[in-house]
């Protein structure tokens, strides 16, 4: 048993801000206590509650890699009271941070698979995690292909790491914007991202999916993905409900019996489809 | 009681009574330097909440001031905040409330000299009263085991 | 009580309500609303002293909202909080037909709002003079006193917002308390929060109030709200002359005024 | 599912003018005794201060006791602004609580929200609140229609989550079972009230509630009822407010939310109720749970589904305390029957 207060947050520096694209940011974050950081450790997939203090706690995936130590980053848009005043935040001011609290992707199990990873505007930073992951261990995997759509060309996030993907020839990457979408010198594909998986089909053979995006995203991608005979087991996606403590207590991201904060937020296809609709 | 500074908030509207703050402070007529002025485009625009935040955060006396009837730069924002405040006003003093520490005025641009006697006013009314800790003191009631101090009001 | 039932079933036989909001005696003998769709889940139906709640209420409800045409049995309080709804433009022509029975236990079934105006018009409901005296009790203390006594009595809140869901006139989609920038009412159930959200409450429901007394009747805590509503009810027919729930048309004091609306308490 | 397992360690008799004495002696010593209080029709626990306010005419306390071991706002962290960075404080839980008067389904209540809160990631206010609490549960005599612990595999006489458990046997005494070493602890620090007994049968002085449903039937079929139309139905009156899950022994969600002036603030956590409609919304607007329905099948499942496969065990302790309260007349034991009807 713990003795510690698991509502205690870590103190964390703002070490960089990055502005992503309208209203988006990223955070760079450097643990205040030596301690803390050499104690700290987390898997791809893995989440977290920052709090600015006085405005309360927010829910946002772990968008850096666990291979990358001495610093964690996040990536969020700016919606809400907490999100806001995050937002508001400069270098060098201190926010808190608990954490990591879910389940991880299972990256061990997919060793010498093909991945392709599949993704919808704001939803590439909870997969970025994993992509690095993947790509700190390019050797282990086979063919990686990264497919991800936007809004708008200004609405992509990380426009600067999808630059470096496209240079790199072990990384097939694809972009999409909505159509309408498009900027004049846009050189990508141009429509929703479901439709642009059909145009460039991948291998369902020892391929695993990883999907994360919007819920309409994930309902049309889905048939695609099983009619180029992907199977349930090989499909990956994660969930985000609202959260409160992060540790399956507050009871606020249950889907069914699940508590998407302990016993996900990532879940194999299959076990999403045992779960009611209620994410 | 006498080394007591009550803290005051004004909530005051654009164009009359601030225009009259400024006039007295154009006139060089001295006033208690207790108060603290928020700028609103109308009384009308006062929310009462504003008034209780005021409490909350540690304010001993609330001034809320804006043009005289006739004279709104809106045409009748202050006559619709003129009735809220009788509702209001009411209300408070039901829950017991202490609404003495509430005073509402007209002030008009021109009347910078009736601004600062205003002002003079409040504040020794309420150095009379003392302070006022009752509302702000409601935040900690209730919580199970807050740690008694830890949560100060602003000084 | 037999003409009643004929009544919603003949309603509910020719199609002119898809759904009948009434009252049924629950499993533990409680009275509590029923929602009749079949003509055959009629004989369930229950009125009278006991059947106290607000059914005016259930007109905002989504899923009731869903029903193309909607029936509803209101005694003299829903009447006021519908005829005060639809003064607030909140219901729809055509919408609902609205069913009552008198003193004399005949079934009343109203053409318009017009008709309800002149009803209630007629049927004043008596001062509640208890009331009326616990206020002026309170009022005769001192402020200490009655500062007290409410401390007391709203700290005991436990913010289950009871006294919002079955309040008629609450039907407000996104509550203020629900607004978090910025965040005007503290959401945990401390005393501060519990004055700020009932202080709240009063002042959007003045003159709006029509005073059924659905709010204390329901609190868990037994915080006696009724007081508030009535204190604020009768500030209003005394300063404004208004009541609410007594017109077709919108006569709202707070967003009026009279030039010579008194002001001997402005400087 | 028979939950009445427990090993009583000894057994009194206390006399019932006593208590008085009882429950002076203990706030002598300085903890803090929460006994049930009445004003108009709410009972509530609240802190003894003489024994005429102590009520005991009443069938179930209108709030449960759980505030002893989750208060409705309670703070997590405290903290400071200094120099740029903050310093974070935690909270101490002091005094020693003695609950009196609770019935023992909702000692059974508390013990399934401490299971809950102290699994895995244990939460550490309730664990010192729970470390320093003593139930002394009080047997019912009497019982209404709402009542349906029997209904929930417990009975008035269970003394599973109890320290201590008190049972009117008639001519002026209590009959009082010690169950745990934190019950013979506060018994040995007021010996002297007490007397030694033999084991008696209770059944005979306790309520005895007729059961209302089958409960390992509907564990049995919960599964396929998630789709049932009862649930629509059902739920009509439901006007999503919180007073169920506020006033439910066994209900543990909560909210988290800082209040803060520029200097310092604390972090609260207080209750928070599946019912309300904001409790699922996402920031982007969604709701997974998006009518009222949803949120009531939510409840009903949790208590009587997924508690079951989470924790082994219902969290529904046949209080009746929602049905009670409900605004609207909503009824569990109608809902339940409607199901296995169905």
């Amino acid at each position: 048993m713990e003795n510690n207060n698991m509502y205690l947050p870590y103190l964390m520096k703002i070490d960089k801000i990055t502005c992503e694209a309208p209203s988006i940011k990223t955070f760079k974050l450097k643990f205040i206590n030596k301690e803390d950081e050499e104690s700290f450790n987390f898997k791809a997939g893995q989440f977290g509650e920052y709090s600015i203090f006085g405005e309360g706690e927010s829910t946002f995936c772990i968008a850096s890699s666990p291979t990358r130590k001495g610093y964690i980053e996040c990536t969020f848009r700016e919606v809400g009271k907490i999100t806001s005043a995050l937002a508001n935040c400069e270098e060098g001011n201190i926010i808190g941070f608990r954490g990591p609290y879910g389940n991880t992707f299972p990256i061990e199990q997919w060793t010498g698979k093909n991945l392709i990873f599949i993704a919808g505007g704001i939803a590439l930073p909870p997969l970025r995690c994993v992509i690095w992951n993947a790509l700190d261990l390019r050797d282990k995997f086979k063919d990686i292909t990264i497919l991800y759509g936007a809004k708008t060309a200004d609405d992509l996030v990380y426009k600067y790491e999808l630059e470096d993907w496209k240079n790199r020839n072990d990384v097939k990457l694809i972009t999409t914007v909505d159509p309408g979408g498009e900027t004049k010198d846009w050189t990508g594909e141009v429509g929703f991202v479901p439709h642009i998986l059909g145009k460039y089909p991948p291998h369902s053979n020892n391929t695993i999916a990883i999907v994360c995006g919007p819920p309409i995203m994930i309902k049309l991608t889905m048939p695609i993905l099983m009619k180029l005979g992907f199977t349930n087991e090989n499909i990956f996606t994660t969930l985000e409900n609202r959260m409160k403590c992060g540790i399956g207590k507050c009871g606020h991201c249950m889907v069914g019996n699940n508590y998407v904060c302990k016993d996900g937020p990532v879940y194999r296809y299959d076990e999403l489809l045992q779960l009611p609709l209620e994410y | 009681m006498s080394d007591f500074e009550p803290k005051i908030i004004a909530f005051v509207c654009n164009w009359c009574t601030y225009a009259g703050a400024d006039l007295a402070g154009t006139s060089r007529i001295k006033y208690a330097h207790n108060i603290r002025i928020v700028r609103f485009p109308c009384t009308g625009r006062i929310d009462f909440m504003l008034l209780l935040k005021a409490f909350q955060s540690g304010a001993d006396g609330i001034i809320v001031s804006g043009c005289h009837p006739a004279d709104c730069h809106y045409t009748a924002g202050n006559y619709h905040a003129r009735r809220r405040w009788i509702v209001f006003q009411n209300l408070l003093n039901f829950l017991g409330i202490d609404t003495r520490r509430i005073t509402f005025s007209w002030v008009s641009a021109a009347e910078g000299a009736k601004w600062g006697h205003l002002v003079n006013e409040v504040v020794d009314n309420i150095k009379k009263i003392g302070p006022y800790t009752e509302y702000a003191k409601l935040g900690k009631i209730g919580i199970g085991s807050i740690s008694e101090g830890n949560y100060a009001r602003i000084e | 009580m037999q003409e009643l039932n004929n009544k919603i079933a003949e309603l509910l036989t020719n199609n002119l309500v898809s759904i009948f909001i009434s009252y049924k005696k629950g499993l533990n003998g409680k009275i509590k609303p029923a929602f009749f769709t079949k003509p055959n889940e009629v004989y369930e139906n229950y009125f009278g002293d006991e059947a106290q709640q607000n059914l005016a209420v259930y007109v905002h409800k989504p899923e009731v909202k869903k029903y193309s045409k909607v029936g509803i049995l209101a005694n003299i309080f829903a009447l006021k909080a519908l005829l005060q709804l639809y003064a607030e433009n909140q219901i729809k022509d055509n919408y609902l037909t609205i069913v009552t029975v008198n003193q004399d236990n005949k079934v009343i079934v109203f053409a318009d709002f017009n008709e309800i105006e002149s009803y209630i018009a007629q049927h004043q409901i008596e001062k509640n003079t208890n009331k009326q005296k616990e206020i002026n009790e309170l009022l005769s203390l001192s402020r200490e006193k009655r500062w007290e006594f409410w401390v007391e009595q709203l700290s005991s809140c436990i913010k289950c917002y009871a006294c919002r869901a079955i309040c008629p006139m609450c039907y407000c989609s996104k509550c203020t308390v629900e607004l978090n920038q910025p965040q005007w009412i503290s959401v945990p159930a401390h005393s501060l929060g519990n004055f700020e959200w009932h202080i709240m409450r009063m002042m959007h429901l003045a003159c709006r109030c029509i005073n059924c007394q659905e709010c204390s009747r329901v609190c868990p805590m037994n915080i006696p709200l009724h007081l508030l509503t009535t204190k604020i009810n009768s500030d209003m027919e005394e300063e404004f002359g208004q009541i609410a729930g007594m017109k077709t048309t919108l006569d709202f004091a707070l967003n009026t005024f009279k030039v010579d609306d008194y002001e001997n308490f402005i400087r | 599912m028979k939950i009445l397992s427990g090993k009583i360690m000894n057994y009194k008799t206390l006399k019932i003018d006593n208590l008085d004495l009882f429950f002076n002696e203990i706030k002598k010593s300085g903890k803090n005794l929460l006994v049930p209080k009445k004003k108009g029709k709410t009972t509530y626990f609240s802190s003894f201060i003489n024994i005429n306010d102590v009520e005991f005419n009443y069938i179930q306390t209108t709030i449960s006791p759980k505030s002893a071991l989750f208060p409705k706002v309670e703070e997590l962290i405290s903290f400071k602004k200094d120099d740029g960075t903050y310093v974070v404080t935690e909270p101490s839980i002091e005094k020693e609580t003695i609950v009196f008067g609770l019935r023992p389904c909702d000692a059974v209540g508390l013990e399934y929200l401490s299971n809950f809160f102290l699994n895995e990631k244990s939460d550490f206010t309730v664990r010192l609140r729970k470390e320093n609490t003593t139930l002394i549960t009080l047997a019912c005599k009497n019982f209404d229609e709402n009542c349906f612990c029997t209904s929930v595999g417990l009975s008035p006489a269970s003394i599973k989550g109890s320290d201590i458990c008190l049972t009117d046997i008639g001519n002026g005494l209590f009959y009082a079972e010690i169950i745990t070493d934190k019950g013979e602890k506060l018994i040995a620090e007021h010996s002297a009230l007490f007397s030694n007994a033999e084991k008696i049968n209770k059944e005979s002085y306790v309520a005895q509630v007729p059961l209302k449903f089958d409960s390992d039937n509907l564990i049995k079929n919960i599964k396929n009822y998630y789709n049932s139309e009862k649930w629509t139905i059902n739920s009509l009156p439901c006007l999503g407010c919180g007073a169920c899950a506020f006033v439910c022994p066994t209900c543990t969600c909560f909210n988290i939310e800082d209040e803060a002036n520029p200097v310092c603030g604390t972090r609260l956590r207080c209750w928070d109720s599946c019912a309300f409609g904001i409790f699922t919304l996402h920031a982007s607007g969604h709701n997974p749970r998006p009518i009222q329905s949803n949120r009531w099948r939510h409840r009903v499942l949790h208590k009587f589904g997924y508690s079951v496969t989470n924790m082994d065990t219902l969290s529904c302790v046949g209080c009746g305390r929602c049905i009670r309260v409900c605004p609207a007349g909503m009824n569990i034991i109608e809902q339940i029957l409607d199901l296995q009807e169905a």
